[in-house]
């Protein structure tokens, strides 16, 4: 293999070549009309127009990409994250080409991509699942009542055609339960057209951590420990640390969940890296919640405090060659945490924000990573995801990566397009961040941007002699355009005067 | 040039007086003003405290951002504090709002007609005062009636001016 | 303490206020007059300005920056490297001032800033030195043949007031030795109005080594291992490494390369970060060169290697801790390169440049760190020295760190001043650096940036076809504007003319 | 648009078709070429390979930094070759330099009189050609005598113009 093509854009696209390009191994980009000065076109040795920006047109256009890599002479595709990489299809598509898919077997990705199918596999395996009756069928409200006491209280009814949380009920009792019921199923069928619904247990005060996988084709696979993800919005990770706080010392804990993973990934044959996700309750029992067959985007925390290269051993992999590492060389070497800089403003309903970034200060310096695709001069389109950088540090102690985080978010300089770089700081400021006491609802529920700054000094003064200073000279420079009008022709007279109107 | 400006509810008072110097309430500060790179990123020192804000201009006033907290503030100089407490005192959004001028000055322009129908902030008048072109707007949607000055007409502080109903 | 001056500008300025961020500390900052928008500046708490551009005015005014520490209310200085760095007069007024200098007491600094007492004091303590007779005062002729063989040939002839090479005579036996002793003294007398020379072993294939020191005040002395800074151009080095791949494996030689070190900042009771520089001979046999009594800017290289932050220990140190670390705690971990990248032109005799940096993307990813104090829309004035940015990298080996290093080099870009970023990138094409085989004459005798091009791949029709397009656009352009100036007004024809005319 | 760039002494014949393809000697490649950021760093993605340089105007050229090389480039259209060939011809240090027109063309400007001294590389005469206006220089130092032609005047190629001895 000395030529790869890489499936995709941004952050994760640059990511891949940089490693390819540390190998040795020639690099092909593919890329849509959005992305003509992407970084990952300007870094690859091969770039090819895949068509128009919407992603249906480009980015998914899998008979493109392996038309391209045959023409390239590319061996393997690297699909990233998102876009194709999940797809089964294109996997198989790829292996009937004769090009390397660097990912797991086509088999391995659709026995995960089906929840039903996931979850009776990892049943199979010995591996825990939130309880419930999903996947037995269409229950009665008779069946169901009887299965709630064993399924345990508080538990949640759900639409099995669901999602968004419509037809779903909190249940705390079995007294209340038939009421819910009814409504669950009048909510389901109205919105759905399809009134059943299953049971779940309700895992209060849920943490998201997950286990980072490799497998080889030999047949060896490694966990290489946990990250917690838990910070979230609307099911979006916006904050990844590793190792995770909740599990702390519990090396009894961190080795369970990393076997069960291992064994979750054995039951479909994994090869390639791959991360099992758990939900853990406040008593540390956890439950698979499902498996990302890829590379993750916050993969990264788990590389600095491990000291693997992900990407590089997803590389040797397909190449057929052994791990690099036994389960016994993987050590945990202080904290990691990454901040995903996504271009949406905080303070608008986190609403994306598109742009040309006209000017940006990375921060640098030491235990500061940042993996990004942008760079100033570039447009931020509305086509794809708002992420544009992976703010990621590395600290001694939990405790040292916080502060590191607090100071590489502050030096960070985007102007363009508005940020969440505020939120990030917020939370860093948060008493219940640097506690490590969140759970997945902690963002939605428990947390405001305004609250968290108490504990901060705040400079309204400061501020104030900003604004006014910026508008003092706003308005100097419109003076002055009237006073050279005055001096010229009288039509700066009014182009001056109209611009002091519509300001 | 004098200035008030609101943060949060609370108002400062501010007087630049020259490039370096600046008055907030009682005390004179030392200032260092600087905008970074020709962007909206502004670096500041005063009385050798060094500062950095993102400063945006708001359809209404201005967003400081400024370690990692927005300040969104408002700026009027004297000028503009009369004119909007001068548009506040009369505002009403069922009865006939009356324009009074909130200043002694010249009428430069009359943008509507009787008749008109104008928005919430449509300019109604522009009057030169103090060196300087001022907006009247109309703090509500309505039908412009009784003109009662012309361009080039000098008028006296609370002289009504038109009415909107 | 809880508030640090930093007396000090550019990427060690911002190197150090990062690590005072990072340990809650507040900071300083000084800068003269063209360093109003420096980034030091920017990231500092409080800033105060000492003067005029030229350092004698600003970053050298002592006595002002022990003014503003003492109203600041600072209670201690970090001197980072170069200006007060290394006097210690200013170290001295600090503690009279009752302000903690960040490094050593001003004796250690007096004792290893005069190079004869240096000499003598490590020489005392059993520390080798070159062979030869400086410091013995003025020897005659017939002195200077009678101690030649005790020294050993080939040695050199060197002027006692000399420097820059004049008065310098290689001598490879003791019959050409009195001819040769002859013109030495002659230009010696002619160049400094002293016919004054001493002999000093010639150290062939000579290696610049040096070991990083840590003490503290209980008297604890480790050594970080060494770095290996034989890339010199006129004694500024250019790149550094960590380890140095001529000791290798010789677990031997560091570990008595490290002892020495220790014994010699012992012998002046050396205090805080320190480095002892070595010439290593193609035997193996060392030589102390010097010491440098205060932070290096090499010493990222250092921190990557072995996990130590070298900053945030000399401020434990300063508090009067103990050290974080023992020495059997110091262990090499992988391979790290320093690139320095100057705003020189490799290609107009690495003349200084200046200018306005328009634009500027910095390699990021995995192992990458950059250490700098300029940002796209600086300016880099002629008063300062030349480092723009530390591009440092980290690798498994140290194959794939200059593997990295290419990738990242390849990533850099700077618009505004010319770099030496070429001269990097054909040094890590070089094979002789790839094996590790130079020495600290290479750059200035063996090296040329052409040469070594011979290993890679040229495109001189891609050159060709990126020239012709700029030039064919850059005329389409001026075209352009007559043609819009004939619709226009006469003038902008003329415009247009004098542009093309003045191309 | 033909051209001849010069790299190392080797000569590129390149001919610009459209805004995609270009002739390199036999070949005719598709090209994609932008500017990035509209700094003077270009990209090339050529036939599908992609490419990244710096390109900076150099008095007698361009420099082309890519890769961590250097290719001083001389770009050259045809009429410019010319104009080289003819300068190049007749140059000589020592004896007088007769400046003769290399195409037919119109004398725009003459910005020397008899009598002056010029440096080398000092425009003598500006002709217009190929809808150009050409610039044409002195090879060496000298004095200038013997102007021939005056602005206006039409001119056939190889004729006398002036001579700087």
């Amino acid at each position: 293999m000395n030529k790869v093509l890489i499936a995709n854009r941004g952050e994760i696209a640059v990511r891949i070549l940089r490693a390819c390009r540390e190998l040795g191994i020639e690099t092909v980009a593919v890329y849509s009309e959005a992305d003509r000065q992407a970084l990952h076109v300007r870094y690859a040795d091969e770039a090819y127009l895949l068509g128009p920006a919407p992603s249906r047109d480009s980015y998914l256009r899998g008979d493109k990409i392996i038309a391209i890599a045959k023409k390239s002479g590319a061996q393997a595709i690297h699909p990233g994250y998102g876009f194709l990489a999940e797809r089964a299809d294109f996997a198989q598509a790829c292996q009937n080409a004769g090009i390397l898919f660097i990912g797991p077997k086509p088999s391995a990705i659709a026995a995960m991509g089906d929840k039903m199918t996931a979850r009776n596999t990892v049943i199979a395996a010995g591996v825990p699942v939130v309880p419930g009756t999903e996947g037995e069928g269409s229950l009665s409200d008779e069946d169901l009542l009887a299965v709630a006491p064993q399924i345990g209280f508080p538990l949640l009814v759900k639409a099995t055609a669901g999602g968004g949380g419509k037809g779903m009920r909190e249940v705390q009792n079995i007294e209340e339960m038939p009421a819910l019921l009814q409504s669950a199923r009048r909510e389901a069928e109205s919105s759905f057209g399809d009134g059943n619904v299953y049971l779940e247990k309700l895992v209060e005060g849920a943490r998201h951590i997950e286990i980072q996988i490799l497998a080889d084709q030999q047949g060896n696979t490694i966990y290489l420990n946990e990250r917690e993800c838990s910070i979230q919005r609307r099911h979006q990770k916006l904050i990844e640390e590793a190792p995770s706080p909740f599990i702390g010392d519990d090396e009894d804990l961190r080795k369970r969940m990393g076997c069960v993973a291992v064994k979750a990934a054995q039951s479909v044959g994994y090869v390639n890296a791959g991360t099992i996700e758990f939900l853990v309750d406040k008593d540390k029992h956890f439950y698979f919640l499902e498996m990302n067959t890829r590379l993750q985007v916050e993969h990264p925390i788990t590389e600095l405090i491990t000291g693997v290269d992900i990407v590089k051993e997803q590389i040797r992999i397909a190449r057929g060659r052994q791990l690099s590492y036994q389960q016994e060389d993987i050590k945990i070497n202080g904290a990691a945490i990454e901040c995903r800089i996504n271009a949406e403003d905080p303070y608008n309903g986190f609403l994306p924000s598109t742009g040309k970034i006209a000017h940006s200060i990375l921060p640098t310096g030491p235990g500061v990573r940042v993996d990004t695709g942008v760079y100033p001069g570039f447009e931020i389109t509305p086509y794809y995801d708002p992420l544009i950088a992976k703010l990621v540090v590395w600290g001694e102690t939990r405790a040292q990566a916080i502060l590191r985080m607090r100071r590489a978010l502050e030096e960070y300089r985007i102007v363009g397009v508005r940020t969440n770089i505020p939120f990030h700081q917020a939370m860093m400021d948060s008493h219940r961040f640097m506690g490590g006491q969140y759970d997945t609802r902690f963002v939605e529920e428990r947390f405001s941007m305004q609250d968290v700054a108490e504990g901060r000094t705040l400079h309204p003064e400061i501020a104030a002699l900003m604004a006014t200073l910026v508008a003092h000279r706003s308005m100097a420079r419109t003076a002055q355009v009237v006073r050279r009008g005055e001096r010229d022709t009288s039509n700066w007279k009014w182009v001056g005067r109209w611009e002091r109107m519509h300001r | 040039m004098k200035y008030v400006t609101t943060i949060d509810n609370q108002e400062y008072a501010l007087e630049i007086l020259d490039e370096h110097h600046i008055r907030l309430g009682e005390q004179t500060l030392t200032v260092d003003f600087e905008s970074v790179s020709g962007q909206p990123v502004f670096s500041l020192i005063v009385d050798g405290k060094s500062y950095e804000a993102y400063v945006y201009p708001e359809e209404d006033g201005w967003q400081v951002l400024m370690q990692g907290r927005l300040y969104p503030a408002r700026v009027e100089d004297e000028r503009e504090k009369r004119l909007r407490a001068a548009a506040g005192s009369t505002v009403s959004e069922s009865a006939e709002y009356h324009l009074k001028s909130p200043m002694p000055g010249l009428v430069v322009l009359i943008p509507v007609a009787e008749g008109d129908r104008v928005e919430k902030g449509q300019v109604l008048v522009i009057l030169e005062s103090m060196k300087m072109q001022n907006e009247l707007k109309s703090p509500r949607a309505g039908i412009v009636h009784r003109i009662r000055v012309k361009p080039g007409e000098g008028v006296e502080q609370r002289q009504t001016l038109l009415s909107v109903q």
